[in-house]
């Protein structure tokens, strides 16, 4: 290997080099990086509308303007300063940037990450750095499960509560319930979803329900023709879904236009981000899920007013369960840092946020599973209905948290299986 | 001749390596994985110098990737000699069977062809929900013969395990550039028929090749899942098969270091570029690629190699 | 007890014959479904995979960049469609504002890569274009992103507005056999134009030889400008024509490469009606794998793309070109 | 002692088309045999069958005895049969030395070793010892694709001879090649092939070049074989020389050194 052959490598790393010196002095600013779906079919219906909500709780936190009880100003007395990176890339690269994040940017601690693949591959990363992280969106309940970490926090709950929920509402609400079918996108969200709920729509039917087809489209296919048809070739009395973003769009459109959703009951789990693009093609009755108390299913108080109306003045649409989602992490952040005082050292911010019981835009935020770390929200679903081209819901029913959300410690698949024991439903 | 250049080799390894301790926490992680990635790119080189281009050497990338996941996660074998040895075999068996079918091949179906396979693995492990589908799963830490570093030490016997893999299968590939064998793969570019005549199969130099470029992928995949720490069915997708490619042009096919140098400038190229561009890193990438294939068609190595021709008068 | 018996034997097949004719319903409405819906899928394959082979069978270039026309198709397409419903004129000119919004955006794109870029690269190695085409790709998916935004675009006017028809206890949307009939329509249209006019017949020589077309003194660069333009408005259009039926997201174009690859591949790269027979092969494999075998939906289509090349590499209808010695 | 090469009723056709047919041939060792006919009579696919890159439709090929049919190329290579190409077949990319290292080791070392360097003292003495006898020393370096067409035949057949063939089959050595350039090239090839004392078989339409290194002429016509015997004979043979050779020509006939006396005036060869 002739010497020279080296020299373009020790080249290049020069150069890296000298761009670190620059980000050290900028010391009296929190820094917060912010990864969210920049590019790529993601970011249309997550992506962006998160960072909008970023910007404007952050800007709303420096400025000291969040109604009460939310106090001061910035992040532990320092004005924020988000950096953000495109979650685009997949895991591998998605971990390399989270080290470029902290070692190069030098942030303080970073919110982010919607694909459960990175839930997965951050957090071992999250504790050798010792660099606090909130998880904003992502859904795999395999984060806690699977492992307990120190310097990681998810502050809204696992995509299995909208799965049991959703089993619960339509054995309650919908009579004579025989069959069902789903159709739902060929990954671990759609095939965890599916499994969730079929597994407790059995548990509370005891095994009384048939499944006719379930469909697995391949993600962001687009085209539905042939699952729309296999649906109604052999018809059900609900149709489960867990599309999200362009694929519910594709999917309520093509359905609408060949009348599969007036003659089938149909559940969309995360359907609400569809509502303000395809309001009027959902036909009167569609149960539409929203990840948790978000959008329409927002409990009254002056937090959610004021996020409502501040999020649609300056995007001109009303936030969406992403928007929410990323508004409680950045809250959940900030309330962590007052309530561990000034000039808290990360680990105590730690135990600040540990088991920590807070009001977000969506309402209770108790971090009382995965030994404190994870979230447990209510579930929330209701039927559409239009009353003078206005969107509204009946028949909503919310779900405690302790009712839809597997107990500290519980494998969640496990949990549904055992007959969910421990779960407390009025 | 021989001594000096394997003290080179050394000194070039150390030097590395200190280099990789000294740099900031997220360049040296930088380095390790441009060295993962050079290691498949090497292959993909071998492939390119015989004429084939294959759109599908992330399906070996990943099963590297998988061995390593598999072995530490669910089999408890976290000594990284040993899942290196493992991710060899894998990848060359998968390969001695793939390759009877696709080494028959050339130009635009060698590379369909090679995607086609490299897909169909990935709709294997997205079906699959014991390997976690599209989420994948975390890969614990190495060890040693028995040495299991603590924290922080692990990343560096990761760099360890890489800058040596670096250099071994760089001066192996040095090697076998310059040998026989290397060169026979030059010839059945250039003619087939004329190889066949001299009494050789043309089907079992490419079927050699391929072999190698397998097993290059697959200690790439292995050395890129110990540093992520997470495996996921993306490493079989196209558009990373189509990345290797991208580097192996940008870097160049002349030289054994052109791979890694094309692997390390892509990583910084493209870490800058998300940094500056959040939201158009892409048109970044695809401008450099267009202005290298334009302007400097045989890789950055040549201009290294101009330089050095320049330099030695 | 044989009175008992029979009884018993009486319902029993009694329920055999009602089950059979159950079945027998279901599986008849099944496959009418999987002929439908394949052959649907298989028009909409075959509008997107047209200019695909066009192009490389004139120019030898395997266009990746044809996902990005299929994209700047559908937002060309969606977004006037938007604008001339909130202008609420006639709705039924919404399908020539569609066409042709799309199809005046990909020959925009199209002249402008093609005069601009691919013109000082011809002759180059085949899968070098291949990359020069991803790093267009890469390019125009910014460039989409930049001009039109992350946020969806919608035409759905178009979609609803043929109505739709019920088939054996199944409806279909109108739109859908529209797309079969556009579909039919171009593919006579390319084989009038290849094999029926003079500039079609001049195409067909330079996709076998370019050297002698040149020697012939055909206009090689003309007639490659005139492909290009024809495969980019092709894509576009495929993507206006898609557009109604989803939101147009960033993104779209790349998913639909791999899978014009496939048609491409099986059909035999360079020849029209082999994408024909491509699209249709993949579109009843996969209707019928998702009414038979919803999981393996995902392969089916690469399982094909690698039968067809174990069998004839070269593709159902290219020619083998065995090497002259 | 069986022939060194003997093909019995050859026959091959494409679809409706038969390019050969009743091919009986015997090769014996150190014999020279040229191969006339016009073009499309069969002679090169009478020599891609024999060297295994064409299967015949019927018939058998015999080398010592043994059958070679369905054998591939690089098998009848092995079987002593080498051959030469009317479009020389080479590594344009690579010079012409790289081509002879290469040839070198893939026809004569065969072990393709990980370690052995192509470009070793030793081995570069070798192949330029080997061009030198080609008397193509001198273009050693220059690039394959920019040499001209006598210096590609010469390397072509050198590559060829590598594998020292108990017989060479030479497909127009002289094709392409310059008139006056034609006898020079032939003369080198023909002393490098009877120093090695292989048996030659070699297509040629000039027939001052058959008749001046042929002891035994094949002539084929219409993809059958129209005359084979000693060069003088066939070549005097009426219904050679209308349907074959297409013109007069004044040959003596079973004079003993018939070779150098009849160079053939300049106006019988042009009417």
């Amino acid at each position: 290997m002739r010497l020279d052959s080296l020299k373009p490598l020790s080249l290049a790393c020069a150069v890296a080099a000298g761009t670190l010196v620059t980000s050290v002095q900028a010391a009296e600013e929190y820094k917060l990086g912010l990864v969210t779906f920049l590019s790529g079919a993601a970011s249309g219906p997550f992506g962006i509308p998160a960072k909008n909500a970023a910007d404007l709780v952050i800007d709303a936190i420096n400025d000291g303007t969040l109604p009460a009880p939310i106090s001061g100003k910035g992040i532990d007395g320092r004005q924020i300063k988000p950096i953000y990176v495109d979650e685009a890339g997949g895991a591998t690269k998605q971990t390399a940037e989270y080290r470029n994040l902290v070692d190069r940017e030098g942030v303080d601690s970073i919110v982010g990450y919607i694909s459960s693949g990175d839930c997965l591959a951050i957090p071992p990363v999250a504790e050798e750095l010792k660099t606090l992280t909130v998880l904003f969106d992502c859904g795999t309940p395999r984060v806690f499960e699977e492992g307990d970490y120190k310097y990681v926090f998810r502050s809204h709950s696992t995509a299995s509560m909208d799965n049991i929920a959703a089993a619960r509402y339509i054995n309650e609400t919908v009579d004579s319930l025989k069959s069902i079918s789903g159709i739902n996108q060929n990954y671990s969200w759609g095939h965890d979803s599916w499994r969730d709920f079929t597994e407790t729509l059995k548990v509370l039917r005891s095994g009384d329900i048939e499944i006719t087809t379930e469909q697995f489209p391949k993600l962001f296919a687009g085209q539905y023709g042939a699952e729309i048809s296999a649906l109604m070739v052999k018809p059900a009395d609900v149709v489960h879904t867990s599309f999200w973003g362009g694929d519910t769009d594709a999917l309520v459109l093509q359905a609408a236009a060949r009348g599969l959703l007036e003659d089938n009951q149909m559940i969309f789990t995360a359907g609400e981000t569809a509502l303000n693009s395809l309001g009027e093609h959902l036909p009167d009755g569609v149960i539409i899920g929203a990840r948790g108390p978000f959008g329409p299913f927002a409990p009254e108080s002056e937090l959610n007013t004021w996020f409502q109306s501040e999020f649609t003045k300056r995007f001109g649409t009303p936030p969406t369960y992403p928007a929410y989602h990323m508004a409680q992490a950045v809250i959940g952040l900030k309330l962590a840092y007052d309530k561990a005082g000034a000039d808290a050292t990360t680990e105590q911010v730690i135990d600040a946020f540990e088991y920590m019981e807070f009001e977000g835009p969506g309402g209770k935020v108790s971090m009382n599973r995965g030994k404190g770390h994870q979230a447990a929200t209510e579930m929330v679903y209701g039927r559409l209905t239009r009353s003078n081209g206005e969107i509204g819901f009946t028949d909503v029913r919310r779900y405690a948290a302790d009712c839809v959300n597997p107990p500290e410690g519980a494998i969640t698949e496990e949990w549904i299986k055992a007959g969910m024991p421990g779960a407390k439903c009025d | 001749m021989q001594t000096k250049s394997i003290l080179l080799l050394i000194g070039g390894a150390l030097g590395l390596f200190v280099l990789g301790l000294l740099v900031p926490e997220w360049l040296s992680y930088l380095m390790i994985i441009a060295m993962g990635k050079g290691i498949v790119v090497l292959g993909v080189v071998l492939l390119m110098r015989a004429g084939l281009v294959s759109f599908g050497q992330g399906l070996y990338y990943c099963i590297g990737a998988y061995v390593a996941g598999t072995l530490t996660q669910f089999a408890g074998i976290s000594d990284v000699l040993l899942i290196l040895l493992a991710s060899i075999a894998a990848s060359v068996l998968v390969a001695a069977l793939v390759g009877l079918l696709l080494c028959r091949y050339r130009g635009i179906f060698f590379a369909m062809f090679s995607m086609a396979f490299s897909m169909i693995l990935y709709g294997l492990l997205v079906r699959s929900s014991v390997l976690g589908s599209t989420d994948g799963f975390n890969v614990l830490r190495p060890s040693l013969l028995g040495w299991v570093p603590s924290d922080d030490a692990s990343s560096d016997l990761v760099l360890a395990v890489a800058v040596v893999m670096v250099m071994i299968l760089g001066s192996l590939m040095w090697l076998y550039f310059r040998s026989l064998s290397g060169y026979a793969g030059e010839a059945v570019r250039e003619n087939e028929i004329r190889v066949e005549y001299l009494g050789t199969s043309v089907f079992r130099i490419i079927y050699t090749k391929y072999l190698i470029a397998a097993a290059l992928a697959g200690i790439g995949g292995t050395v890129t899942a110990l540093v992520s720490g997470h495996v996921d069915p993306e490493m079989a997708y196209w558009t990373t098969s189509g990345e290797f490619v991208f580097i192996a042009l940008m870097g160049g096919t002349s030289h054994v270091a052109a791979p890694m140098v094309g692997a390390g400038l892509f990583e910084l190229l493209r870490t800058y570029a998300f940094a500056i561009a959040p939201y158009t890193w892409q048109m970044i990438l695809g401008s450099t690629l267009l202005l290298i294939i334009i302007f400097l068609p045989s890789g950055l190595w040549s201009l290294v190699s101009r330089f050095s021709r320049q330099a030695r008068g | 007890m044989t009175r008992h018996v029979g009884r018993a034997e009486l319902s029993l097949c009694s329920l055999l014959r009602a089950f059979g004719a159950k079945v027998w319903d279901v599986v008849m409405t099944q496959l009418l479904a999987i002929i439908i819906d394949g052959v649907v899928y298989a028009s909409w394959l075959f509008i997107i995979a047209a200019g695909l082979t066009l192009i490389y069978g004139v120019m030898r270039i395997l266009n990746m960049a044809h996902g990005s026309f299929y994209a700047i198709g559908a937002y060309a397409g969606a977004g006037m469609v938007g604008w001339y419903f909130s202008t609420g004129s006639v709705p039924w000119l919404s399908f020539a504002v569609l066409i042709g919004a799309a199809l005046i955006a990909g020959l925009f794109i199209g002249l402008l890569i093609e005069r601009g870029l691919l013109r000082f690269m011809y002759g180059r190695n085949e899968v070098v274009m291949i990359l020069v085409t991803y790093a267009i790709l890469l390019i125009l998916e910014d460039a989409i992103k930049l001009i039109w935004g992350v946020e969806p675009y919608f035409a759905y006017q178009p979609y609803s507005l043929l109505g739709r028809t019920k088939l054996a206890g199944l409806s279909f949307a109108n739109y859908d056999f529209m797309l079969i009939v556009v579909s039919t329509l171009i593919g006579l249209a390319l084989w009038y134009g290849l094999n029926r006019t003079r500039n079609g017949k001049l195409l067909r020589v330079v996709i076998h030889d370019r050297e002698i077309a040149q020697a012939l003194g055909i206009n090689v660069s003309r007639i490659f400008t005139i492909t290009f333009l024809i495969g980019a408005g092709l894509g576009a259009l495929a993507g206006a024509l898609t557009a109604p039926g989803l939101s147009v997201v960033p993104g779209i174009g790349i998913e639909v490469i791999v899978l014009a690859f496939a048609v491409v591949v099986i059909g035999g790269l360079g020849s029209v009606s082999g994408a024909l027979v491509g699209a249709l092969i993949v579109g009843l494999a996969r209707a019928a794998a998702v009414h038979l075998y919803p999981e393996v939906e995902l392969f089916v289509i690469y399982a094909v793309m690698g039968l067809v090349l174990a069998i004839r590499p070269q593709g159902l209808f290219a020619v083998a070109s065995a090497r002259k010695i | 002692m069986s022939a060194l090469l003997e093909t019995r009723n050859l026959e091959r056709s494409f679809g409706a088309v038969t390019a050969a047919v009743d091919i009986n041939v015997s090769i014996n060792a150190g014999e020279v045999v040229g191969v006339i006919g016009s073009n499309g009579a069969g002679k090169t696919t009478f020599i891609n069958m024999v060297t295994g890159y064409l299967k015949p439709s019927a018939g058998e090929i015999l080398v010592d005895g043994r059958s070679i049919v369905g054998l591939q190329p690089r098998a009848v290579v092995r079987a002593g049969v080498g051959r030469s190409f009317q479009v020389a077949q080479l590594f344009p990319e690579l010079s012409v030395l790289d081509n002879v290292l290469v040839a070198l080791g893939l026809s004569v070392d065969r072990k393709l070793t990980l370690l052995r360097p192509l470009h070793s003292q030793k081995r570069r003495r070798k192949a330029l010892e080997i061009l030198a006898e080609y008397e193509i020393a001198g273009h050693a370096d220059e690039v394959v694709a920019t040499l001209p067409q006598g210096v590609r035949k010469l390397l072509d057949i050198a590559m060829a001879m590598l594998s020292s063939p108990r017989l060479m089959l030479l497909d127009e050595p002289t094709s392409g090649v310059a008139i006056e350039d034609k006898f020079a090239l032939m003369e080198t090839v023909m002393n490098r092939v009877r120093k090695s004392n292989a048996a030659t078989l070699f297509v040629e339409h000039d027939m001052d070049v058959v008749q001046r290194y042929a002891d035994r002429v094949l002539a084929f016509y219409d993809g059958r074989i129209l005359a084979d015997g000693t060069t003088a004979k066939v070549l005097s043979d009426p219904k050679v020389q209308e349907l074959v050779v297409g013109h007069h020509l004044d040959i003596e006939v079973d004079s003993a050194d018939a070779y150098e006396s009849t160079v053939v005036p300049m106006e019988v060869r042009n009417a």
